[in-house]
C-alpha cells in the first residue's frame, strides 16, 4: 500500500498555560458562566451538519441553552466536528483548532468523526478514522447522523463534564420526575 | 510577540488580491473552497477547489456486493437521499430485469417527491440566508421537520435513508402516513403565501437577485448544467419528463421554466417545482394501487455482465449511474454522475465581473451539496 | 484645596476628572482580569489571520480602490455633524416655541446636502 | 416507441458520425437495456471528432469516466440532448494503460474538471489539458485510488470474505 498522507498522525501540539489567578473556587465559578454560553463554530462537513442545523432551529432550539453558532473560530468555545474528516481537510481543522481562544472543547458528532463510520474499512485511502486521531475530543455523539436530541444530550453532557457534575441535566430530570411522582 | 509582517514592496503596487472563500465558510453550504482573485470588490477569477469531503464512494462500490452499496447512495447527496436510493435500485433492476410491483413504484414516487420538497426547502432557505434573511430559514425548517416526521415514520431515518430495495421498498406505508402527507400538503400550500410575501416581494431580495449571475443557455450547454439551474435559463429539460422512468408518465405535471437565467429565476423555478411535487404526491396518493410492496428477489443478486447508464432527476439536476458489471456478485465499476459537479464549475464562467456579494448569491442559487461533488 | 477650587470655577471639572478616572480603571480591569483568569492556549498558527481555515495567500497591505476612501468621507460628514448636536441637547428646552427645532432641521438639511453632492458625483457607483 | 424526431435525429447522427469516424464501430444501442440510443466504439483516438459532431448537434457532455479493465483503460464519453426527442450517445474509447488521450476541453470547457477527476483517480494524463492537477485527493498524494491494483478490490479479495 503506497504511502497515504500521514499528516493526521501527529496530533495538534498546543502550549497550554493555566490561568495565573487560577484557584479552584474562582475557576468553578467561571465554569458555571462558561457552561451556559457554549458558542460552537459552524463547521459542518457532511450529513451531520444538516442535523446540527436542525438542532439549532425552531423545534430543537439550541438557543435556550445559550448555544449560538458562531462562524469564526475567534469567538467560539466548542468545535463540533460534524462529518467525515478527509485527509485533505486535516490541516484546515488543525488551523481552526489552533485559532480558537481560551477554554475550548471538541465534540465528535456522528460515527464518521468518532471512528470513520460507514466509510471505515481496511483499504480506505481517503478519510481519517476519527477526530481523536489528532484532536483532544471531549464528547462523542454517536449516530449516523445522530438525532438533534442526541446532539443536545451531548452538549448537556459537556456541561456536566466542564462543571465536574455540579450542573447535571440528567440529575435535574430525575429530581423533576420524582417530584412529579409524589 | 505580535509578528507584524514586513511589507514587501512587490505587493504594494499590485492590485489583485487572492481571497480564500474557504472550506469553513457559512455561505459555502459545506466544505467548498472558492479561491477568488479580487480587484477591490470585483471578482476577476474564481477557482473552486473541492475534495475536502471526498470519501471514496466509487472505490467502495468496487469492494462490496450490490446490496452493501445501498447505504452509500443516500450519503452521496444527503439532501435527496431517497431519490438516489430509488435511482440506484432502478438502475440495478433494469440491469437484472427485476419486476417491481405497481404499489412499490407509487410509494417510491411519493417518498422521492417528499424528499425533493424537503431538499428544495433547505436549498432555498439556506440561499436566502446567505443574502441576509434569517427568518425564512426558521420557517423553512419548521416545514422541513414535518416532512422529516412523515418520512421517519415510514423509512426509519431522517436524512440518510435506505428504504428502497431491489424489487421494491422495505415496508408498506399505512393510512396514517397518507393522511399526514395530505395534511402536510395543505399546510405547505398555505405557507407559500407567507414565503412569497417574505421573500419574493421583498425589495432587498429583488435588488440582490434580479439580473445577477446570469447563466446563458450556451454556457449551460458547454458545462453540462442540469436541474433548476438550467431550467432557470430557459431550457425545458427534466429527466422525469424527457426520459420518463418509474410511473412518472401516469401523472400530469408541468416543468417550471424561466427565461432570465439569473439568480431570481432559479429561485422561482425551485419554488414552482415544490408546487409541482405536491401535485404529483396528491395524484399518487389518490390512485395508490393495492398489492405487494416488494417482488421476490434472491438475497444476493447476480446481474448479467454488461454496462448500463440510468439517469433520473434529483433536486439538483440529472443524476446518472453508469454501472459496469462483470456478472459476479460485486460491481466492477459504478460511476455516479452528480449534477452539482457540473453546476459548480459553471461558476468559473459566471462569477468574473461580479461583486463578491453577487458571487455569494450566485453560489447560493446554484444550490450545491459538497459531498455530491467530492463523492 | 477644595474651597479654593469652588471659587476658581474648577468645581465642574472635578466631575469630569472622576469620570475620566473611572473609565480608565474600568478598561484596565477588564483587560487584565481577562488575561489573569483565562487559560491560554498558544499554537503556532494562532496569531495568523483567520481566512476560513486556510493560510492567507498574500498580505492585505496593498493598493485598494479609491471608492472605499470616498465612502468613508461621506460617513465623516455626518460624524462631525453629530458632534455639533451634543451642545444642542443642553440648551434645547430653554427656548420657547419651535425656534430650536427649525434651527436643528435646517442644520441637518444643510449637512445632508453633502450626501446629495457626493451622490451626484457618482461615489455610490462602485467602479 | 421512438418518436419521429428521434428516428430522424438518430439517422442524422449515425450518418455524420460514420462520416467523421470511418474507423469507428457505430451501432444503435438498445435503450431499454443499456440506457443509450447510439454506441460508438473506438480505439485510441477520435474523442475530439466525436465531441465536435456532438457539439454542433447541440448535445451536452453528460460525463466522462474511465474503467480499468485488465488489459486496457476504457474512456466513456456520454452525450445527451436537452431538447424534446431524448437521445443519448455513449462513446467507448479503448486506450492503452500508458496512453495519454487528447483533451476535449477546447470543445466542451466543462470537460476540464471531468478530465482532472479521471487523472486524479486513474493517472491518465490528458494532452493539452489547461491545468491538469489533482481535484479530489490531497495534492501531495502519490496514489491513483481507482486502479484495480490499488487497495482492496474484488480481484484481491475473496467474495466470501466480503459476505461474512
Amino acid at each position: 500500500m503506497p504511502s497515504i498522507d500521514r499528516s493526521a498522525d501527529h496530533s495538534v501540539e498546543l502550549k497550554e498555560s493555566p490561568a495565573i489567578l487560577g484557584f479552584a473556587a474562582l475557576q468553578d465559578l467561571l465554569n458555571l458562566a462558561r457552561v451556559n454560553s457554549l458558542w460552537p463554530m459552524t463547521f459542518g462537513i457532511a450529513c451531520c451538519s444538516i442535523e446540527m442545523m436542525a438542532a439549532g432551529m425552531a423545534r430543537f432550539d439550541l438557543d435556550r441553552f445559550g448555544i449560538i453558532f458562531r462562524s469564526t473560530p475567534r469567538q467560539s468555545d466548542v468545535m463540533i466536528v460534524a462529518g467525515t474528516i478527509s485527509h485533505k481537510f486535516v490541516p484546515t481543522i488543525k488551523t481552526l483548532w489552533e485559532q480558537m481562544p481560551g477554554p475550548k472543547w471538541v465534540i465528535a458528532m456522528g460515527n464518521c468523526a468518532i471512528s470513520g463510520g460507514p466509510f471505515a474499512y481496511e483499504g480506505q485511502y481517503a478519510i481519517v478514522n476519527g477526530a481523536d486521531k489528532f484532536l483532544p475530543v471531549d464528547i462523542y455523539v454517536p449516530g449516523c447522523p445522530p438525532r438533534p436530541e442526541g446532539l443536545i444530550q451531548g452538549l448537556l453532557q459537556l456541561q456536566k463534564k466542564i462543571t465536574k457534575g455540579t450542573i447535571d441535566a440528567n440529575r435535574r430530570a430525575e429530581k423533576a420526575a420524582r417530584r412529579a411522582k409524589k | 510577540m505580535l509578528n507584524i509582517k514586513t511589507i514587501d514592496d512587490a505587493s504594494i503596487n499590485e492590485r489583485v488580491y487572492q481571497l480564500n472563500l474557504g472550506p469553513q465558510h457559512p455561505s459555502t453550504h459545506g466544505v467548498l473552497h472558492l479561491l477568488l482573485k479580487l480587484d477591490g470588490e470585483v471578482v476577476i477569477a474564481a477557482d473552486p477547489i473541492v475534495g475536502y469531503s471526498h470519501r471514496g464512494h466509487e472505490k467502495m462500490a468496487e469492494n462490496r456486493i450490490w446490496e452493501q452499496f445501498l447505504p452509500n447512495t443516500s450519503r452521496i447527496d444527503y439532501l435527496s437521499g431517497l431519490i438516489y436510493n430509488q435511482g440506484y435500485c432502478m438502475a440495478v433492476e433494469k440491469l437484472c430485469g427485476i419486476e417491481v410491483p405497481e404499489r412499490a413504484e407509487y410509494i417510491r414516487v411519493i417518498t422521492s417527491e417528499l424528499n425533493r420538497i424537503s431538499s428544495h426547502l433547505l436549498g432555498i432557505m439556506a440561499f436566502v440566508m446567505d443574502i441576509g434573511a434569517f427568518t425564512p430559514f426558521l420557517y423553512g425548517w419548521d416545514d422541513r421537520e414535518h416532512v422529516l416526521d412523515l418520512l421517519e415514520r415510514v423509512t426509519g431515518s431522517r436524512l440518510t435513508y435506505c428504504y428502497n430495495r431491489f424489487g421494491g421498498v422495505r415496508n408498506d406505508i399505512d393510512q396514517e402516513f397518507c393522511d399526514g402527507t395530505r395534511r402536510f400538503i395543505d399546510r405547505l400550500r398555505g405557507r407559500f403565501k407567507d414565503y412569497h410575501n417574505l421573500i419574493t416581494e421583498n425589495i432587498i431580495f429583488i435588488k440582490r437577485t434580479r439580473g445577477v449571475g446570469i447563466i446563458t443557455e450556451e454556457t449551460a450547454l458547454e458545462f453540462g448544467v442540469t436541474g433548476p439551474s438550467l431550467r432557470g435559463s430557459g431550457v425545458n429539460y427534466d429527466v422525469r419528463k424527457n426520459e420518463p422512468y418509474s410511473v412518472y408518465p401516469e401523472f400530469d405535471f408541468e416543468i417550471p421554466v424561466r427565461k432570465e437565467g439569473d439568480v431570481m429565476a432559479r429561485y422561482q423555478v425551485r419554488m414552482a417545482e415544490m408546487e409541482q411535487s405536491m401535485n404529483i404526491i396528491e395524484q399518487a396518493l389518490d390512485n395508490l394501487p393495492e398489492g405487494p410492496v416488494r417482488s421476490h428477489v434472491p438475497r444476493f443478486i447476480d446481474p448479467p455482465a454488461g454496462d448500463i447508464y440510468f439517469a433520473f432527476e434529483s433536486a439538483r439536476g440529472a443524476v446518472g449511474y453508469y454501472i459496469v458489471s462483470d456478472g459476479t456478485r460485486v460491481p466492477y465499476r459504478i460511476k455516479v454522475r452528480t449534477p452539482s459537479f457540473s453546476n459548480l464549475f459553471v461558476l468559473t464562467r459566471v462569477l468574473p465581473g461580479n461583486f463578491i456579494a453577487d458571487a455569494i448569491a450566485t453560489l447560493g442559487s446554484i444550490d450545491v451539496v459538497v459531498p455530491e461533488i467530492d463523492r | 484645596m477644595f474651597p479654593q477650587m469652588m471659587q476658581s470655577g474648577l468645581y465642574d471639572f472635578f466631575f469630569v476628572f472622576i469620570f475620566f478616572i473611572i473609565s480608565i480603571a474600568l478598561s484596565l480591569v477588564m483587560v487584565t482580569f481577562n488575561a489573569l483568569i483565562g487559560p491560554n492556549f498558544m499554537g503556532e498558527k494562532k496569531t495568523d489571520t483567520y481566512e476560513s481555515g486556510m493560510a492567507p495567500i498574500k498580505t492585505a497591505w496593498m493598493q485598494f480602490g479609491a471608492s472605499y476612501y470616498l465612502f468613508a468621507l461621506i460617513f465623516l460628514a455626518f460624524d462631525v455633524d453629530v458632534l455639533y448636536l451634543f451642545p444642542v441637547l443642553l440648551i434645547y428646552q430653554k427656548g420657547a416655541g419651535f425656534s430650536e427645532l427649525t434651527a436643528l432641521i435646517l442644520f441637518l438639511f444643510l449637512i445632508s446636502l453633502a450626501i446629495v453632492y457626493a451622490w451626484r458625483k457618482g461615489v455610490f457607483i462602485w467602479r | 416507441m421512438p418518436t419521429e424526431g428521434q428516428k430522424k435525429l438518430l439517422e442524422e447522427l449515425k450518418n455524420s458520425l460514420t462520416r467523421a469516424l470511418p474507423e469507428g464501430r457505430i451501432t444503435s444501442g438498445d435503450y431499454a437495456r443499456t440506457g443509450c440510443h447510439l454506441e460508438v466504439r473506438l480505439s485510441d483516438v477520435g474523442m475530439r471528432r466525436v465531441a465536435a459532431v456532438m457539439k454542433d448537434k447541440r448535445f451536452h457532455l453528460e460525463t466522462i469516466t474511465a474503467v480499468d479493465f485488465p488489459g486496457s483503460f476504457e474512456l466513456i464519453y456520454l452525450y445527451s440532448t436537452y431538447y424534446d426527442d431524448i437521445c443519448r450517445v455513449i462513446a467507448h474509447i479503448q486506450i492503452l494503460k500508458d496512453a495519454s488521450p487528447h483533451t476535449v476541453s477546447a470543445i466542451y470547457p466543462g470537460a476540464i474538471w471531468l478530465e482532472r477527476e479521471i487523472y486524479d483517480f486513474f493517472g491518465i494524463r490528458f494532452l493539452d489539458h489547461p491545468d491538469l492537477r489533482r481535484i479530489l485527493n490531497p495534492d501531495n498524494a502519490d496514489y491513483f485510488p481507482l486502479l484495480k491494483t490499488f487497495g482492496k478490490t474484488k480481484l484481491t479479495e475473496e467474495i466470501d470474505d466480503i459476505l461474512c
